[in-house]
Protein backbone atom coordinates (compact mmCIF):
# COMPACT_ATOMS: atom_id res chain seq x y z
CA UNK A 1 0.00 0.00 0.00
CA UNK A 2 2.54 2.27 1.16
CA UNK A 3 5.03 1.45 -2.05
CA UNK A 4 2.22 1.97 -4.64
CA UNK A 5 1.39 5.49 -2.31
CA UNK A 6 5.15 6.03 -3.87
CA UNK A 7 5.09 4.74 -6.86
CA UNK A 8 1.74 6.74 -8.04
CA UNK A 9 3.57 10.29 -6.44
CA UNK A 10 6.70 9.27 -8.21
CA UNK A 11 5.23 9.27 -11.26
CA UNK A 12 2.69 11.73 -11.39
CA UNK A 13 5.52 14.19 -10.65
CA UNK A 14 7.56 12.83 -13.24
CA UNK A 15 4.70 13.64 -15.53
CA UNK A 16 3.29 17.14 -14.14
CA UNK A 17 4.71 19.01 -16.86
CA UNK A 18 5.32 19.28 -20.55
CA UNK A 19 8.37 19.71 -22.06
CA UNK A 20 8.65 21.67 -24.75
CA UNK A 21 11.65 22.54 -27.15
CA UNK A 22 12.50 24.53 -30.36
CA UNK A 23 15.12 24.38 -32.81
CA UNK A 24 16.87 26.40 -35.46
CA UNK A 25 15.12 29.93 -35.82
CA UNK A 26 12.32 28.91 -33.68
CA UNK A 27 15.38 28.45 -31.03
CA UNK A 28 17.25 31.57 -31.70
CA UNK A 29 13.78 33.92 -31.88
CA UNK A 30 12.78 32.72 -28.80
CA UNK A 31 15.93 32.61 -27.05
CA UNK A 32 14.78 29.20 -25.67
CA UNK A 33 15.94 25.48 -26.37
CA UNK A 34 13.46 23.95 -23.89
CA UNK A 35 11.17 24.62 -21.80
CA UNK A 36 8.32 22.80 -19.63
CA UNK A 37 4.80 23.69 -19.42
CA UNK A 38 2.22 22.73 -16.55
CA UNK A 39 0.38 20.28 -18.15
CA UNK A 40 -3.04 21.36 -17.19
CA UNK A 41 -2.87 24.04 -19.05
CA UNK A 42 -2.77 22.49 -22.21
CA UNK A 43 -5.06 20.28 -24.06
CA UNK A 44 -3.84 20.51 -27.54
CA UNK A 45 -0.15 21.02 -29.65
CA UNK A 46 -1.55 24.87 -30.72
CA UNK A 47 -1.71 25.44 -27.11
CA UNK A 48 1.14 24.75 -25.85
CA UNK A 49 2.58 26.67 -28.67
CA UNK A 50 0.49 29.43 -27.39
CA UNK A 51 1.21 29.53 -23.93
CA UNK A 52 5.02 28.74 -24.30
CA UNK A 53 5.45 31.69 -27.24
CA UNK A 54 3.04 33.75 -25.51
CA UNK A 55 2.05 34.09 -29.37
CA UNK A 56 -1.69 33.27 -30.98
CA UNK A 57 -0.94 31.87 -34.10
CA UNK A 58 1.43 28.76 -35.58
CA UNK A 59 3.10 29.93 -38.86
CA UNK A 60 2.05 27.22 -41.68
CA UNK A 61 5.64 26.42 -42.50
CA UNK A 62 6.15 25.49 -38.60
CA UNK A 63 6.66 21.76 -38.02
CA UNK A 64 5.16 20.03 -34.86
CA UNK A 65 6.25 16.59 -32.98
CA UNK A 66 4.61 15.04 -30.08
CA UNK A 67 6.90 12.27 -28.67
CA UNK A 68 9.49 12.50 -31.76
CA UNK A 69 6.61 11.97 -34.27
CA UNK A 70 4.99 14.52 -36.28
CA UNK A 71 1.79 15.53 -35.89
CA UNK A 72 -1.09 18.65 -36.83
CA UNK A 73 -1.55 21.11 -34.42
CA UNK A 74 -5.00 19.86 -33.15
CA UNK A 75 -3.40 16.80 -31.66
CA UNK A 76 -3.82 15.66 -27.88
CA UNK A 77 -1.06 16.75 -25.69
CA UNK A 78 -0.97 14.52 -22.03
CA UNK A 79 1.29 15.16 -19.22
CA UNK A 80 4.80 14.05 -20.00
CA UNK A 81 4.84 14.60 -23.76
CA UNK A 82 7.59 16.15 -24.93
CA UNK A 83 6.25 18.80 -27.85
CA UNK A 84 8.75 20.15 -30.74
CA UNK A 85 8.16 22.98 -32.71
CA UNK A 86 10.69 23.55 -35.89
CA UNK A 87 10.99 25.40 -38.91
CA UNK A 88 11.11 23.19 -42.56
CA UNK A 89 13.61 20.55 -42.24
CA UNK A 90 17.04 21.02 -44.63
CA UNK A 91 19.29 17.79 -43.86
CA UNK A 92 21.30 16.08 -46.46
CA UNK B 1 21.01 -1.33 -40.74
CA UNK B 2 23.15 1.26 -39.09
CA UNK B 3 21.84 4.98 -38.64
CA UNK B 4 24.43 7.28 -37.65
CA UNK B 5 25.03 10.79 -36.62
CA UNK B 6 28.45 12.11 -36.45
CA UNK B 7 29.50 15.07 -34.84
CA UNK B 8 33.37 14.43 -36.31
CA UNK B 9 34.17 14.61 -39.53
CA UNK B 10 32.92 12.09 -42.29
CA UNK B 11 34.98 9.72 -44.25
CA UNK B 12 31.99 8.35 -46.68
CA UNK B 13 33.76 5.43 -48.45
CA UNK B 14 35.59 4.75 -45.53
CA UNK B 15 32.45 4.36 -43.39
CA UNK B 16 30.73 2.14 -46.02
CA UNK B 17 33.57 -0.12 -46.40
CA UNK B 18 33.82 -0.53 -43.09
CA UNK B 19 30.31 -1.42 -42.20
CA UNK B 20 30.32 -3.92 -45.50
CA UNK B 21 33.06 -5.62 -43.96
CA UNK B 22 31.30 -6.35 -40.78
CA UNK B 23 27.96 -7.67 -42.64
CA UNK B 24 28.92 -10.97 -43.05
CA UNK B 25 25.42 -12.06 -43.98
CA UNK B 26 26.16 -9.67 -47.06
CA UNK B 27 28.86 -12.11 -49.00
CA UNK B 28 27.91 -13.12 -52.16
CA UNK B 29 24.33 -11.79 -51.77
CA UNK B 30 24.33 -8.47 -52.91
CA UNK B 31 24.44 -7.89 -56.60
CA UNK B 32 23.70 -4.28 -56.24
CA UNK B 33 24.78 -1.52 -53.98
CA UNK B 34 23.84 2.18 -54.40
CA UNK B 35 25.68 5.20 -52.60
CA UNK B 36 24.36 8.53 -52.46
CA UNK B 37 26.83 11.36 -50.74
CA UNK B 38 25.82 14.62 -50.38
CA UNK B 39 28.99 17.13 -49.99
CA UNK B 40 28.94 21.26 -48.94
CA UNK B 41 29.12 23.59 -52.08
CA UNK B 42 30.82 26.65 -51.80
CA UNK B 43 27.76 28.40 -53.56
CA UNK B 44 23.99 28.54 -52.42
CA UNK B 45 21.55 30.16 -53.93
CA UNK B 46 24.54 32.30 -55.75
CA UNK B 47 26.17 33.54 -52.78
CA UNK B 48 29.84 32.10 -51.49
CA UNK B 49 29.51 30.45 -48.45
CA UNK B 50 32.11 29.64 -46.27
CA UNK B 51 30.98 27.88 -43.59
CA UNK B 52 27.80 26.09 -42.14
CA UNK B 53 26.51 24.77 -38.81
CA UNK B 54 24.33 21.53 -39.29
CA UNK B 55 21.57 20.93 -35.93
CA UNK B 56 19.51 18.06 -35.32
CA UNK B 57 16.80 16.94 -33.01
CA UNK B 58 18.20 13.89 -31.00
CA UNK B 59 16.23 11.12 -30.85
CA UNK B 60 13.96 12.02 -33.21
CA UNK B 61 16.12 11.93 -36.20
CA UNK B 62 17.63 8.49 -35.13
CA UNK B 63 14.36 7.61 -34.97
CA UNK B 64 12.91 9.25 -38.35
CA UNK B 65 15.71 7.39 -40.37
CA UNK B 66 15.57 4.17 -38.65
CA UNK B 67 11.74 4.12 -39.38
CA UNK B 68 12.37 5.12 -42.85
CA UNK B 69 15.21 2.62 -43.44
CA UNK B 70 12.82 -0.31 -42.21
CA UNK B 71 10.36 0.74 -44.24
CA UNK B 72 12.71 0.65 -47.43
CA UNK B 73 13.93 -2.49 -46.14
CA UNK B 74 10.31 -3.60 -46.64
CA UNK B 75 9.32 -2.48 -49.25
CA UNK B 76 12.17 -3.17 -51.62
CA UNK B 77 13.49 -6.51 -49.91
CA UNK B 78 16.80 -5.26 -49.46
CA UNK B 79 19.69 -6.95 -47.87
CA UNK B 80 20.80 -4.27 -45.72
CA UNK B 81 21.05 0.25 -45.44
CA UNK B 82 23.60 2.17 -43.87
CA UNK B 83 22.39 6.43 -43.29
CA UNK B 84 25.49 8.14 -42.01
CA UNK B 85 23.85 12.10 -41.17
CA UNK B 86 26.85 14.98 -40.18
CA UNK B 87 26.31 17.40 -37.30
CA UNK B 88 28.12 20.01 -36.13
CA UNK B 89 30.41 22.70 -37.91
CA UNK B 90 31.14 21.81 -41.04
CA UNK B 91 33.17 23.97 -44.66
CA UNK B 92 32.50 23.61 -48.17
CA UNK B 93 33.75 20.17 -49.55
CA UNK B 94 32.81 17.96 -46.00
CA UNK B 95 30.60 15.34 -46.74
CA UNK B 96 27.08 15.48 -44.98
CA UNK B 97 25.42 12.79 -45.70
CA UNK B 98 25.77 8.99 -47.02
CA UNK B 99 22.66 6.48 -47.71
CA UNK B 100 24.08 3.34 -49.08
CA UNK B 101 21.68 0.16 -50.36
CA UNK B 102 22.48 -3.56 -50.64
CA UNK B 103 20.48 -5.51 -52.96
CA UNK B 104 20.65 -8.45 -55.09
CA UNK B 105 19.04 -6.20 -57.98
CA UNK B 106 20.07 -2.78 -59.14
CA UNK B 107 16.63 -1.67 -59.56
CA UNK B 108 15.40 -2.21 -55.79
CA UNK B 109 19.13 -0.60 -55.06
CA UNK B 110 18.87 3.03 -57.42
CA UNK B 111 14.51 3.21 -55.90
CA UNK B 112 15.07 2.66 -52.33
CA UNK B 113 18.22 5.22 -52.39
CA UNK B 114 16.22 7.60 -53.72
CA UNK B 115 13.27 7.42 -51.72
CA UNK B 116 15.41 7.34 -48.63
CA UNK B 117 17.09 10.11 -49.65
CA UNK B 118 13.91 12.02 -50.39
CA UNK B 119 12.39 11.03 -46.90
CA UNK B 120 15.39 12.53 -45.56
CA UNK B 121 15.56 15.64 -46.92
CA UNK B 122 11.63 16.52 -46.67
CA UNK B 123 11.11 15.05 -42.92
CA UNK B 124 14.47 14.08 -40.99
CA UNK B 125 14.79 17.17 -38.40
CA UNK B 126 17.83 18.56 -39.32
CA UNK B 127 19.06 22.11 -40.01
CA UNK B 128 21.10 24.39 -41.75
CA UNK B 129 23.19 27.76 -40.72
CA UNK B 130 25.00 29.38 -43.42
CA UNK B 131 27.87 31.74 -42.62
CA UNK B 132 28.48 33.89 -45.87
CA UNK B 133 31.55 35.08 -47.40
CA UNK B 134 30.36 38.30 -45.81
CA UNK B 135 30.33 36.94 -42.20
CA UNK B 136 26.07 37.35 -42.71
CA UNK B 137 24.75 34.34 -41.26
CA UNK B 138 21.15 32.49 -42.53
CA UNK B 139 19.33 29.75 -41.89
CA UNK B 140 18.25 27.57 -45.36
CA UNK B 141 14.51 27.15 -45.29
CA UNK B 142 14.37 25.00 -48.46
CA UNK B 143 15.77 22.22 -50.88
CA UNK B 144 16.53 21.86 -53.88
CA UNK B 145 13.74 19.88 -55.66
CA UNK B 146 14.56 15.95 -55.96
CA UNK B 147 13.25 14.84 -59.10
CA UNK B 148 14.09 16.91 -61.98
CA UNK B 149 10.92 18.06 -64.05
CA UNK C 1 36.03 11.72 -67.25
CA UNK C 2 37.67 8.28 -66.91
CA UNK C 3 36.19 5.25 -68.29
CA UNK C 4 38.87 2.40 -67.12
CA UNK C 5 38.29 -1.36 -67.82
CA UNK C 6 40.80 -3.45 -65.03
CA UNK C 7 41.92 -7.24 -65.35
CA UNK C 8 42.76 -7.14 -61.75
CA UNK C 9 40.73 -6.85 -58.50
CA UNK C 10 38.95 -3.99 -58.21
CA UNK C 11 38.44 -1.67 -55.02
CA UNK C 12 35.63 0.22 -55.73
CA UNK C 13 35.10 3.10 -53.17
CA UNK C 14 39.53 3.49 -53.15
CA UNK C 15 38.65 3.52 -57.26
CA UNK C 16 36.52 6.42 -56.23
CA UNK C 17 38.41 8.07 -53.38
CA UNK C 18 41.19 7.98 -55.43
CA UNK C 19 39.74 9.69 -58.74
CA UNK C 20 38.07 12.31 -57.15
CA UNK C 21 40.70 13.39 -54.79
CA UNK C 22 42.46 13.81 -58.28
CA UNK C 23 40.10 16.15 -59.56
CA UNK C 24 40.55 19.07 -58.52
CA UNK C 25 38.14 21.07 -60.02
CA UNK C 26 35.62 19.22 -58.14
CA UNK C 27 36.40 20.77 -54.57
CA UNK C 28 33.19 22.58 -53.08
CA UNK C 29 31.26 22.00 -56.89
CA UNK C 30 29.59 18.66 -56.21
CA UNK C 31 26.56 18.48 -53.95
CA UNK C 32 25.84 15.35 -54.60
CA UNK C 33 27.57 11.99 -55.67
CA UNK C 34 26.06 8.81 -56.82
CA UNK C 35 27.91 5.52 -57.06
CA UNK C 36 26.62 2.48 -58.53
CA UNK C 37 28.70 -1.10 -57.89
CA UNK C 38 27.80 -4.31 -59.14
CA UNK C 39 29.08 -7.44 -57.44
CA UNK C 40 28.97 -11.14 -58.09
CA UNK C 41 26.75 -12.92 -56.69
CA UNK C 42 26.95 -16.53 -55.58
CA UNK C 43 23.57 -17.99 -56.64
CA UNK C 44 22.05 -16.99 -60.42
CA UNK C 45 18.77 -17.94 -61.52
CA UNK C 46 18.53 -20.22 -58.92
CA UNK C 47 22.13 -22.61 -59.65
CA UNK C 48 25.34 -21.96 -56.98
CA UNK C 49 27.80 -20.46 -59.32
CA UNK C 50 31.70 -20.53 -58.43
CA UNK C 51 33.57 -18.36 -60.54
CA UNK C 52 32.68 -16.01 -63.57
CA UNK C 53 34.97 -15.03 -66.69
CA UNK C 54 34.14 -11.66 -68.03
CA UNK C 55 34.95 -10.99 -71.68
CA UNK C 56 34.68 -7.65 -73.62
CA UNK C 57 35.27 -6.19 -77.06
CA UNK C 58 38.53 -4.22 -76.48
CA UNK C 59 37.98 -0.84 -77.93
CA UNK C 60 34.69 -0.87 -78.86
CA UNK C 61 33.98 -1.15 -74.90
CA UNK C 62 35.66 1.96 -74.15
CA UNK C 63 34.44 3.91 -76.98
CA UNK C 64 30.95 2.98 -75.95
CA UNK C 65 31.56 4.17 -72.09
CA UNK C 66 32.91 6.80 -73.51
CA UNK C 67 30.10 7.89 -75.50
CA UNK C 68 27.68 7.32 -72.84
CA UNK C 69 29.15 9.29 -70.35
CA UNK C 70 29.81 12.01 -72.86
CA UNK C 71 26.29 11.99 -73.41
CA UNK C 72 25.06 11.87 -69.60
CA UNK C 73 27.36 14.82 -68.90
CA UNK C 74 26.01 16.71 -71.65
CA UNK C 75 22.08 15.62 -70.90
CA UNK C 76 22.14 16.19 -67.30
CA UNK C 77 25.30 18.92 -66.81
CA UNK C 78 27.51 16.77 -64.48
CA UNK C 79 30.76 17.52 -63.17
CA UNK C 80 32.25 14.74 -63.64
CA UNK C 81 31.80 11.14 -65.04
CA UNK C 82 33.97 7.38 -63.50
CA UNK C 83 33.37 4.40 -64.77
CA UNK C 84 35.34 0.79 -63.96
CA UNK C 85 34.41 -2.37 -65.36
CA UNK C 86 36.09 -5.35 -64.73
CA UNK C 87 36.85 -8.08 -67.02
CA UNK C 88 38.69 -11.62 -66.24
CA UNK C 89 38.29 -14.03 -63.91
CA UNK C 90 36.09 -13.75 -60.66
CA UNK C 91 34.47 -15.29 -58.03
CA UNK C 92 31.72 -14.41 -55.80
CA UNK C 93 31.63 -11.22 -53.83
CA UNK C 94 33.89 -9.47 -56.05
CA UNK C 95 33.07 -6.20 -57.75
CA UNK C 96 31.95 -5.77 -61.57
CA UNK C 97 31.80 -2.40 -62.15
CA UNK C 98 31.28 0.75 -60.87
CA UNK C 99 30.07 4.02 -61.65
CA UNK C 100 30.08 7.59 -59.90
CA UNK C 101 28.52 10.78 -60.81
CA UNK C 102 29.26 14.02 -59.41
CA UNK C 103 26.80 16.81 -59.91
CA UNK C 104 25.34 20.17 -58.26
CA UNK C 105 22.18 18.26 -56.95
CA UNK C 106 20.81 14.94 -56.57
CA UNK C 107 18.34 14.66 -59.16
CA UNK C 108 20.80 14.57 -62.00
CA UNK C 109 23.42 12.88 -60.14
CA UNK C 110 20.43 10.12 -59.33
CA UNK C 111 19.37 9.73 -63.06
CA UNK C 112 22.53 10.27 -64.63
CA UNK C 113 23.82 7.09 -62.45
CA UNK C 114 20.87 4.84 -63.51
CA UNK C 115 20.79 5.89 -67.18
CA UNK C 116 24.67 4.95 -67.17
CA UNK C 117 24.36 1.88 -65.93
CA UNK C 118 21.06 0.89 -68.05
CA UNK C 119 23.01 1.99 -71.35
CA UNK C 120 25.90 -0.29 -69.79
CA UNK C 121 23.72 -3.12 -69.34
CA UNK C 122 21.85 -3.27 -72.71
CA UNK C 123 24.74 -1.78 -74.79
CA UNK C 124 28.31 -2.15 -73.97
CA UNK C 125 29.92 -5.38 -75.42
CA UNK C 126 30.62 -7.05 -72.45
CA UNK C 127 29.87 -11.13 -71.73
CA UNK C 128 29.81 -13.54 -68.50
CA UNK C 129 30.31 -17.36 -68.53
CA UNK C 130 29.73 -18.43 -65.64
CA UNK C 131 30.88 -21.74 -63.74
CA UNK C 132 28.51 -23.70 -61.75
CA UNK C 133 29.34 -25.91 -58.66
CA UNK C 134 28.72 -29.08 -60.51
CA UNK C 135 31.24 -27.66 -63.01
CA UNK C 136 29.21 -26.91 -65.68
CA UNK C 137 29.54 -23.82 -67.60
CA UNK C 138 27.26 -21.12 -69.58
CA UNK C 139 27.00 -18.12 -71.06
CA UNK C 140 24.58 -15.53 -69.12
CA UNK C 141 22.73 -14.10 -72.33
CA UNK C 142 19.90 -12.54 -70.52
CA UNK C 143 20.07 -9.12 -67.46
CA UNK C 144 17.45 -8.84 -64.80
CA UNK C 145 15.24 -5.52 -65.62
CA UNK C 146 16.54 -2.39 -64.46
CA UNK C 147 13.04 -0.66 -63.76
CA UNK C 148 10.87 -2.92 -61.71
CA UNK C 149 7.52 -2.69 -62.47
CA UNK D 1 53.72 11.01 -108.94
CA UNK D 2 55.87 8.30 -107.69
CA UNK D 3 55.52 8.76 -104.14
CA UNK D 4 51.39 9.04 -104.89
CA UNK D 5 51.49 5.67 -106.40
CA UNK D 6 53.50 3.76 -103.46
CA UNK D 7 50.89 6.06 -101.47
CA UNK D 8 48.36 4.93 -102.94
CA UNK D 9 49.52 1.34 -103.08
CA UNK D 10 50.43 0.81 -99.66
CA UNK D 11 46.89 1.82 -98.59
CA UNK D 12 45.37 -0.46 -100.78
CA UNK D 13 47.35 -3.56 -99.40
CA UNK D 14 46.36 -2.48 -96.43
CA UNK D 15 42.85 -2.16 -96.89
CA UNK D 16 42.26 -5.13 -99.11
CA UNK D 17 40.27 -7.47 -96.52
CA UNK D 18 37.93 -6.85 -93.73
CA UNK D 19 38.52 -8.14 -90.19
CA UNK D 20 35.58 -10.35 -88.58
CA UNK D 21 35.26 -10.72 -85.05
CA UNK D 22 33.70 -13.41 -82.89
CA UNK D 23 33.01 -12.86 -79.25
CA UNK D 24 31.70 -15.03 -76.26
CA UNK D 25 29.16 -17.69 -77.75
CA UNK D 26 30.09 -17.63 -81.02
CA UNK D 27 33.44 -17.38 -80.43
CA UNK D 28 33.25 -20.77 -79.24
CA UNK D 29 30.61 -22.06 -81.55
CA UNK D 30 32.96 -21.52 -84.59
CA UNK D 31 36.06 -22.05 -82.84
CA UNK D 32 37.63 -18.41 -83.97
CA UNK D 33 37.98 -15.06 -82.51
CA UNK D 34 38.86 -13.35 -85.65
CA UNK D 35 40.20 -13.72 -89.52
CA UNK D 36 40.31 -11.73 -92.64
CA UNK D 37 37.56 -11.94 -95.52
CA UNK D 38 38.93 -10.43 -99.26
CA UNK D 39 36.58 -7.64 -99.53
CA UNK D 40 35.48 -8.17 -102.76
CA UNK D 41 33.26 -10.89 -101.49
CA UNK D 42 31.61 -8.79 -99.46
CA UNK D 43 28.70 -6.14 -99.73
CA UNK D 44 26.35 -5.91 -96.27
CA UNK D 45 26.99 -7.17 -92.77
CA UNK D 46 24.92 -10.03 -93.42
CA UNK D 47 27.18 -11.58 -96.50
CA UNK D 48 29.96 -11.24 -94.38
CA UNK D 49 28.31 -13.29 -92.00
CA UNK D 50 27.68 -15.49 -94.63
CA UNK D 51 30.87 -15.56 -95.89
CA UNK D 52 32.72 -15.97 -92.56
CA UNK D 53 30.17 -18.73 -91.21
CA UNK D 54 28.97 -20.30 -93.82
CA UNK D 55 25.58 -19.68 -92.18
CA UNK D 56 22.48 -18.21 -94.60
CA UNK D 57 20.59 -16.62 -91.85
CA UNK D 58 22.08 -14.25 -88.77
CA UNK D 59 20.27 -15.22 -85.69
CA UNK D 60 17.96 -12.72 -84.49
CA UNK D 61 19.64 -11.96 -81.49
CA UNK D 62 22.98 -11.93 -82.86
CA UNK D 63 24.72 -8.46 -82.29
CA UNK D 64 26.46 -6.42 -85.12
CA UNK D 65 28.92 -4.11 -85.49
CA UNK D 66 31.42 -2.25 -88.01
CA UNK D 67 34.47 -0.60 -86.71
CA UNK D 68 32.73 -0.69 -82.89
CA UNK D 69 29.53 0.61 -84.08
CA UNK D 70 26.12 -0.80 -83.88
CA UNK D 71 24.86 -1.36 -87.16
CA UNK D 72 22.09 -3.36 -88.83
CA UNK D 73 22.71 -6.57 -91.18
CA UNK D 74 22.43 -4.73 -94.09
CA UNK D 75 24.98 -2.10 -93.61
CA UNK D 76 27.41 -1.88 -95.82
CA UNK D 77 30.81 -3.12 -95.52
CA UNK D 78 34.04 -1.85 -97.22
CA UNK D 79 37.50 -2.32 -97.50
CA UNK D 80 39.69 -1.65 -94.25
CA UNK D 81 36.50 -2.64 -92.14
CA UNK D 82 36.13 -4.78 -88.79
CA UNK D 83 33.28 -6.37 -88.92
CA UNK D 84 32.16 -8.03 -85.56
CA UNK D 85 29.42 -10.77 -84.24
CA UNK D 86 28.24 -11.14 -80.89
CA UNK D 87 25.42 -12.60 -78.58
CA UNK D 88 23.52 -10.24 -76.52
CA UNK D 89 25.60 -8.79 -73.79
CA UNK D 90 25.56 -8.76 -70.20
CA UNK D 91 28.11 -6.85 -69.03
CA UNK D 92 27.48 -4.48 -65.35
Amino acid sequence: MYAQFFHDTIAKLKSMSIKVKFFARLREQFGVSELSLAADQTHTVLQVWQHSTQQPTLGLNILTAVNMQYVAADYPVKDGDEVAFFPPVTGG
Amino acid sequence: MQIRISNSDLDPYREIQQYQAAQTHLAGKYGATTVFIGSMREMNQDDAVVKMQLEHYQGMTEQYLQGIAQRAIDKWGLLDVLIVHRVGEITPDDPIVVVAVWSAHRAAAYEANRFLMEELKSHAPFWKKETLANKQTRWVEKNTPGYSS
